[in-house]
């Protein structure tokens, strides 16, 4: 029951993370949408992950840590490299 | 009597969890758009914490609120003093 | 017992829901840290009595990193480049 | 004993649960800045005080009792720096960006 309920709650977060994604145009919003896309399929994998009674399973819990710490060093590289593109533009 | 009340927990959780991600990604103002990211960030640890993920829910708090938070907050203050420097429009979007 | 933390437990994130409100309206971005900060302190909390009602007691740890965390965030709301400080 | 215990552990964490639920209420309700901040360390330093103090006969081990009131001394000192700090800035009237 609570594996289908937060299950379905990554799934919906993906989705919406998406569907944001798409629809602006601005760097920062788009990393806040990416940022939410990957927490919805890391939600996922830790939902399938616990299995009531017994102790959760620990292979997706690895996978989990390495992708936040991957997906927080994609965030800083797109954030300097906006701020590089910004500059040589000569504010416009 | 204590499976109730974890469900009304859960119930709690991914109802609020969700709508956070829909205030996060919907809000006019950048900041504030991104001090709901790390709300977001926070409530989804303590979901981690909640499915007996600690390890995960760590990681989580400390890089993904954190120290993203942090960075994205930067970001959007710079966007914020440029468009201020600018005039009206925001080069990022959203209003000053 | 583990019944009375769990109910604890649920009417402490019903408060946070409740001080959500601040972060979402509050006028300036000073409220707004300050809501998140409500929320970390109760989610610290939450995390306690979650930690003793399923006997893990794990959940302390992540209960630290969240104290540490209002501080860095408050740090990096409030910063101010070198030029630009008056004092 | 037992029942004793149970009792004030209960009590200890109802008044903790309570006064969160009223610094919250503060922090929504109140009119302006410095209204909402005192509402808000209200709720940090008393209501996880409190509630800290009713887990503390629960723990297991010595260890995992001082390893709560060292979260309850980091939570006051780290609240405490964070309110000045907020308070500070406002109360200049500097913060250009921090206050719109």
């Amino acid at each position: 029951m609570a594996q289908l309920l937060y299950g379905g709650a990554g799934v919906v977060l993906f989705a919406l993370g998406l569907w944001a994604f798409l629809v602006y145009t601005p760097l920062l919003r788009k990393l806040i949408a990416l940022n939410i896309m990957g927490s919805g399929v890391f939600h996922l994998l830790i939902a399938i992950a616990e299995r009531g009674e017994l102790p959760p399973d620990p292979v997706p819990h690895a996978l989990v840590l390495t992708g936040i710490v991957v997906a927080v060093s994609a965030t800083a590289l797109a954030l300097a490299m906006g701020r590089r593109l910004e500059e040589d533009e000569g504010g416009r | 009597m204590t499976a109730g009340l974890l469900l009304l927990f859960d119930l709690v959780l991914v109802t609020t969890l969700v709508g956070l991600a829909i205030a996060a990604l919907i809000s006019p103002d950048l900041r504030r758009a991104v001090m709901l990211f790390i709300a977001f960030g926070l409530w989804l640890a303590l979901v981690w914490a909640r499915l007996r993920a600690p390890d995960v829910a760590l990681a989580e708090a400390a890089i993904g609120a954190g120290l993203g938070g942090a960075l994205m907050l930067a970001a959007a203050r710079r966007a914020a003093r440029r468009a201020s420097a600018n005039g009206g429009i925001d080069a990022e979007g959203g209003e000053a | 017992m583990s019944e009375i933390f769990t109910a604890a437990a649920v009417v402490l994130v019903l408060t946070m829901a409740a001080g959500l409100v601040r972060v979402v309206v509050g006028p300036t971005p000073a409220d707004r840290m300050m809501g998140v900060q409500l929320i970390g302190t109760t989610g610290i909390a939450v995390l306690l009595l979650l930690g003793f009602a399923f006997e893990m007691p794990a959940l302390a740890d992540v209960a630290l990193v969240f104290a540490l965390l209002a501080a860095v965030s408050v740090t990096a709301l409030t910063r101010r480049r070198v030029g630009q400080d008056r004092s | 004993m037992e029942i004793l215990l149970e009792t004030v552990s209960l009590l200890l964490v109802g008044a903790g649960a309570f006064f969160f639920a009223v610094g919250t209420l503060g922090l929504v309700r109140l009119p302006d800045l410095f209204c909402r901040l005192h509402a808000l360390t209200k709720a940090d330093n008393l209501g996880l005080g409190l509630v800290i103090a009713g887990l503390l006969p629960w723990a297991a081990d010595p260890f995992l009792a001082l390893k709560l009131v060292l979260i309850w001394l980091l939570v006051m000192l780290s609240g405490a720096t964070g309110s000045y700090l907020i308070a500070k800035r406002a109360l200049r009237g500097d913060g250009e960006d921090l206050l719109e």
